[in-house]
């Protein structure tokens, strides 16, 4: 592991253009990735923790997304936002891999699933039909596929969404890329197979010794397998730390609020404290902190945005109490 | 109606369903295999089962929204199965159900509180001039602001619509609701809000509640009693705090141990199940588990007999050959 | 998939069996008699025309006259043509293969000027390029096929005196033109036709393309395969064209009905010898049989070319290929 | 009122004032007259007051579809009110010795026809022939293609295979051939016939789409709520069903006229429209195709016609369409 972070993005702001106005869905979100490492990105649904992921790709279409000039994702050193044709072909799923939500909807109906192994070795690598399939296979056995020759000719909808998840994993495998970004993958799936490709994705892990972000809404697959956490709210990061602390001595009032709001499988529990409200609308940001509308804490100050405060090397907060401390332990 | 009676009897429930024409009779998906339950008035029994084990098609058979193949189900003493849809119409007054997409279980061009005045209308609950007051009574009872009567579900958020899918259930003045994956679409710090409503919900006006979920952590919160079911048969059934500390079937016990628990110091004994559920078209004759079953101890009369459902401890069904010697999580 | 083929085929043949019952009832509930030949024909010699009546059994009772008609419809018997003096289906036989080649050279003027105007177009949605093909297939969509015809006409047979305007080949000098003439005469004869069926055609076309690929280019799968480092050629052929040209199957089997509407049109404009341009005729004539068969026969066309799209569709889809 | 200018209500009223003649005939004239004005005056509106409110709910908002909904109100103005704005009767032959075409003049500003008719007045004529056809018989196949469709859809088994497999046969025989089958049997054609034929041949595809719509929303959970609700079958049918198909079926009839128009004017051109002298704008193409050459503008103008007629409705369907489509 050197100390340079193989993924830093720097102040990454994306707007969407739609019939009814401006949609701020990302708005200056700045994080590191190091090598080797796991990183969670948690948050619910609207916070733009998707739009955040596909931006490191430079996956957003543009139009109607926007991304600002500020924003930088530099991978190895080099900004990918920058990057046009060959140069981000290049990237893209040889160095940078994505696995998606919805297996399903993410493979190609009229193409094997073999194919679409063997097409992505061929896109970044000199090697024939026959070599690119013979990796293919090899791919699909360590992903644990049973029979993998034999499954190489199957279509996508002969297979279960399970085994769908462990051929988007080959797919992202197939070169061996330094950041694996993994945007919900078990959301789709059964609790069994959840742990299923939870495990996967660990031993992969430890056998390529790559990166690995994990978005997800599901606090206990953030603590079974994230270092560090990142957590999102109304398109801005709110909290950062690693994930120990996150779950011990959270910081941000949401953090807490989300912790305290799942039921346990683990032990009783007699009432949820809930956050009251619901999530804003990305076109519809509230003003000042954009959580204090939910915020049980929330006074005067918190009218206008707090910044995000970094304290050490990988925690950051962003939140009136944790700049004012004698607020905090009234 | 005695405390004693249970509400909802289900015995030996079977529904199918084909997958081709009316002539693959053999082709035909067994998606409940004989069940038998009951809840008891003002209990809310949990249905837990991982897709495709059947458990959204009990809700609907108990509510014959689906009508059954064999089997009977009784409301309150009445086999509903054999009643005349007039009579149906009139004893739907007192049972109910709820969807877990809650957007989609509004009419899209139908305003929330016309949504939740229509039962009312139908079964002529109230008087014209008192329904628009009962309609925000109950809007008020779930929490949802009476501005928002005016909207269209579009409008609505998800804990919002669900709120609203609620105030309808409940506008017919139930005993009996259906709650069939009620938070699952629901954003997680929105679910905690719904869960607590149902709760008192159901201390206030004395609901029984039958609770379909994927989820079990949301089970264990809300359930008095929970059914584990695989391939459309119930592999379990046991008080809730017994099930989640010791569990008898070494399904459940898989089950439970894949969650994953939002403590990263928790280490626990982890059982990663093997394979997949196989197709239900494709029934294995023994144990239905087997292929997947991680105990240590399985063996040919598991793969050869299909373990009846039996009570091993008082309140506490099993459907294993080795329930007495429980895996442990 | 065979079993779903042999299904589409024993509904095929239930569709031609309602449409020949459908045909028989029409001539049978029609004000006056069908058989009774209008003023134009009235010098018809009563003999062809009660010779006409058996053969349809109008002489008999309803019920046996019914299946007389459909055992004379599955031989290919439609009677005897009225203003030919001879038998309906050997007039089929002159006209059916000069509109099979006609609504051949339309279908591909159509879709290849159709699809490759949708993909160019998708590509670069919202350009100015786009709009302007946009603006283009919208009007060519809304014309009528037959005042476009004359508009050609009117440009390249009458100001320009490019190509012949009228019939399929050269009365005058076909036959003495050598067989690479001959051909070039049927060419130049077929061009103004085709391509006013075609281009009005291409136009839905397009924008059905268009659509299309703009739908599949918005699917998780077409992320996938950028995320993947695909050249962006490889996205837009390889997975988005191919799922596009699903519904361009299912669309090819739909617009052939319209295709041959359009061409009993674009027959009578340009005098082309086929089907429509019979049919015309034959209904200024009160040529019942020829009608009736007419109508049977273009079904029937419609009708295999649904079945060759859906055929063709379940190849080309793996969904319906190969089971669960 | 975005859609209401006060330059042309102006220019209207120099109009009712210069030609209140004319509109003291019309309204003493034969009551048919005013029939086909009142049907294209309440249809129309009716049918731009939806497209808008679906459209702006949606905030579809665009340059074409008002130039659009313009176009459309001067040919409705135009088709109602012929009588009023012709500035000749264009069936009239003024002398049949000396009848000639004349080239577009300031007399005749789209010139004559062979029978020295004015071709402008036989245009707008035309217009309310054309118009109120497609009107009428749109509104004929969308009522009975929603019918039956819903009724195959609902009831299922036997009678939805019956409806479908004639629905089949239907559309296997080629729009035009169908008509010409029919149509002639007939040897004197009135517009009513043109209406029924066309209205009654043409709602096979509605009623498709009708069943699929029916059979997607029946196992929608909100319809499956009203039924644990106890909510019968025929308010299911009529509050829960009918307003969430209206939607495509009013998509289906803006394009469905728009078709409409083009399969009038196809008949017109064999000669199959309303009989003649009426003018349909089909029909003065098949009159003009004969002087083709020396004439050209007879066939040219009303080709244009038809096409911008068909345009306007295409626009404004597929706007309502754009407007309903979530993504």
């Amino acid at each position: 592991m050197t100390a340079t972070p193989i993924l830093q993005v720097h102040n990454l702001s994306v707007a969407f253009e739609t019939p009814r106005g401006v949609v701020h869905a990302v708005d200056d979100v700045s994080f590191d990735v190091a090598r080797g490492e796991t990183l969670g990105i948690v948050g619910e649904s609207g916070c733009g923790k998707t739009v955040t992921a596909l931006s490191l790709l430079k996956l957003i279409p543009q139009p109607p997304g926007r991304i600002s000039q500020e924003s930088r994702v530099l991978f190895d050193g080099v900004d990918v936002l920058s990057l046009e044709g060959e140069a981000l072909r290049k990237i893209r799923g040889a160095r940078v891999a994505m696995i998606f939500q919805d297996p399903v909807a993410s493979l190609n109906p009229v193409l094997t699933i073999g194919e679409q192994i063997a097409e992505t070795i061929r896109a970044h690598k000199p090697v024939s039909r026959a070599e690119a399939r013979e990796q293919a296979i090899l791919l699909l056995d360590r992903v644990g596929i049973p029979d993998p020759a034999h499954r190489y000719r199957s279509y996508p909808h002969q297979m279960s969404g399970g085994m769908l998840q462990r051929v988007m994993i080959a797919i992202a495998l197939s070169c061996t890329p330094d950041v694996l970004v993994a945007d919900e993958p078990t959301t789709a799936l059964d609790v069994t197979i959840q742990a299923q490709i939870l495990d996967l994705l660990r031993g992969i892990q430890d056998e390529y010794g790559m990166s690995l972000i994990l978005i997800t809404h599901d606090l206990g697959v953030i603590a079974e397998i994230a270092d560090r956490v990142i957590v999102m709210y109304a398109g801005q990061v709110v909290e950062e730390a690693a994930t120990e602390t996150i779950f011990s001595q959270p910081a941000h009032p949401y953090t807490r609020g989300l912790i305290d709001s799942v039921p346990r499988v683990d032990q009783p529990q007699y009432q949820i404290t809930a956050i009251p409200g619901s999530v804003p609308p990305a076109s519809n940001w509230p003003s000042g902190c954009r959580f204090h509308p939910r915020c049980p804490y929330a006074w005067d100050r918190c009218e206008t945005e707090p910044q995000l405060e970094r304290s050490g090397s990988s925690s950051a907060v962003r939140c009136w109490l944790a700049v004012d401390t004698d607020k905090a332990t009234e | 109606m005695s405390t004693s009676q249970a509400l909802v009897e289900v015995t030996d429930l079977k529904k199918s369903f084909g997958t081709g024409g009316w002539r693959d009779r053999d082709n035909r998906i067994r998606a409940v295999d004989g069940v038998t339950f009951s809840v008891a008035p003002g209990e809310t029994l949990g249905l837990v089962g991982e897709s495709g084990s059947g458990k959204s098609t009990i809700g609907r058979c108990i509510l014959r929204l689906t009508t059954p193949d064999s089997g009977r189900v009784a409301f309150d003493g009445v086999d509903i199965l054999a009643l005349g849809s007039s009579e149906m119409r009139k004893l739907r007054r007192r049972m109910q159900i709820v969807f877990q997409d809650a957007v989609g279980s509004l009419n899209p061009r139908m305003k929330v509180g016309a949504a939740v005045k229509e039962p009312i209308e139908v079964h002529r609950l109230a008087t014209k001039n008192e329904i628009n007051s009962q309609m925000l009574a109950l809007l008020a009872e779930v929490g949802l602001d009476p501005e928002l009567s005016h909207r269209y579900p579009h409008e609505l958020s998800g804990g919002q619509a669900q709120r609203a899918v609620i105030a309808r259930a409940l506008s017919v003045q139930p005993d009996f609701i259906v709650l069939d994956e009620p938070v699952a679409a629901l954003d997680v710090s929105v679910q905690g809000q719904v869960l607590n409503l149902l709760a008192s919900l159901q201390r206030a006006r004395n609901l029984t509640y039958l609770l379909i979920a994927h989820d079990l952590s949301v089970v264990r919160h809300t359930c008095d009693r929970v059914a584990v079911m695989y391939l459309g048969r119930f592999v379990e059934v046991s008080n809730t705090s017994d099930l989640f500390t010791s569990p008898l079937h070494p399904y459940t016990a898989a089950l439970l141990s894949a969650v994953p628990v939002p403590d990263p110091k928790k280490k626990r004994n982890r059982i990663v199940l093997e394979g997949e559920m196989p197709s239900v078209s494709d029934r294995p004759s023994g144990c239905p588990f087997y292929s997947r079953c991680p105990h240590p101890k399985k063996n040919d009369q598991c793969s050869n007999v299909a373990p009846e459902l039996r009570e091993h401890e008082p309140g506490r069904l099993a459907a294993c050959h080795f329930a007495e010697e429980p895996l442990s999580i | 998939m065979t079993r779903a083929i042999v299904r589409r085929l024993y509904q095929s043949v239930l569709v031609m069996f309602v449409v020949a019952t459908a045909t028989f009832f029409l001539i049978h509930l029609a004000p006056g008699d069908p058989f009774t030949p209008s003023i134009e024909s009235a010098n018809f010699s009563q003999e062809i025309v009660a010779q006409q009546r058996r053969n349809f059994g109008l002489d008999q009772p309803a019920h046996i006259q019914y299946v007389r008609y459909l055992q004379q419809i599955a031989t290919g018997n439609f009677g005897i043509s009225f203003s030919q003096h001879r038998p309906v289906l050997d007039v089929f036989y002159d006209v059916i293969p000069n509109t099979i080649v006609l609504a051949i050279a339309a279908i591909l003027i159509d879709f290849v000027t159709g699809m490759t105007v949708g993909v160019f177009q998708s590509t670069r949605k919202g350009s100015r390029v786009d709009s302007l093909l946009s603006a283009i297939s919208l009007v060519l969509y809304s014309t009528p096929v037959f005042w476009f015809g004359l508009m050609l006409v009117l440009l390249f047979g009458v100001t320009l005196r490019w190509l012949p305007t009228a019939g399929a080949i050269d009365p005058v000098v076909y036959h003495s033109l050598s067989l690479p003439g001959q051909l070039w005469d049927r060419i130049r004869h077929l061009i103004l036709p085709a391509a006013t069926l075609g281009l009005i055609g291409a136009g839905g076309t397009a924008r059905f393309q268009r659509s299309a690929l703009l739908e599949v280019l918005a699917e998780d799968f077409v992320r996938t395969a950028r995320a993947k480092g695909l050249r962006e050629r490889t996205v837009v052929t390889v997975h988005a064209l191919r799922n596009s040209l699903l519904s361009i199957i299912t669309l090819f089997g739909l617009s052939l009905p319209a295709l041959l509407s359009g061409a009993v049109l674009v027959e009578t404009v340009f005098s082309w010898p086929g089907m429509g341009r019979l049919i015309t005729d034959a209904v200024s004539s009160r040529d019942y049989p020829v009608i009736t068969g007419a109508a049977i026969v273009s079904a029937l066309l419609v009708v295999a070319g649904n079945l060759t799209a859906d055929i063709l569709y379940r190849f080309a889809d793996p969904r319906t290929r190969t089971a669960q | 009122m975005k859609y209401f200018h006060w330059t042309p209500a102006g220019w209207a009223l120099l109009l009712v004032i210069a030609r209140w003649q004319k509109i003291a005939e019309f309204l003493a004239g034969p009551l048919e007259n005013k029939m086909l004005a009142l049907v294209v005056l309440i249809l129309i509106p009716v049918g731009i007051i939806i497209a808008l409110k679906v459209t702006a709910i949606r905030k579809v908002e665009s340059r074409r579809l008002q130039l659009a909904i313009t176009t459309l109100m001067v040919l409705v103005g135009a088709a109602a009110f012929a009588p009023i704005l012709a500035p000749y009767d264009p069936t009239h032959i003024i002398d049949l010795a000396n009848a000639q075409t004349l080239a577009p003049s300031f007399a005749h500003p789209l010139g004559t026809d062979e029978f020295s008719r004015d071709l402008l007045s036989r245009m707008i004529y035309g217009a309310r022939i054309s118009l109120s056809i497609a009107l009428l018989a749109i509104t004929l196949s969308i009522t009975l293609g929603t019918t039956l469709g819903m009724v195959a859809g609902l009831t299922g088994g036997v009678t939805d295979s019956a409806i479908m497999r004639s629905i089949d046969a239907a559309l296997a025989i080629p729009r035009i051939v169908l008509l010409v089958v029919v149509l002639a049997l007939w040897d004197r054609r009135d517009m009513m016939t043109i209406v029924l034929v066309l209205g009654l041949t043409g709602w096979f595809e509605t009623a498709r789409l009708a069943r699929a719509e029916v059979l997607s929303l029946r196992d929608r959970n909100f319809v499956v709520a009203a039924r644990a609700s106890g909510v019968s079958n025929v308010k299911i049918l009529w509050r829960h069903l009918l307003p969430n198909i209206a939607a495509p079926l009013v998509v289906t009839a803006t394009l469905g006229v728009g078709q409409l128009i083009l399969v009038e004017a196809g008949l017109s051109y064999l000669g199959l429209g309303v009989s003649v002298p009426t003018a349909s704008w089909g029909s003065i193409i098949r009159d003009g195709r004969e002087l083709l050459f020396q004439a050209p503008w007879i066939v040219t103008i009303p080709g244009f016609a038809i096409a911008t007629t068909v345009m306007v409705f295409s626009t404004i369907g597929e706007s309502v369409r754009e407007a309903l489509n979530p993504r």
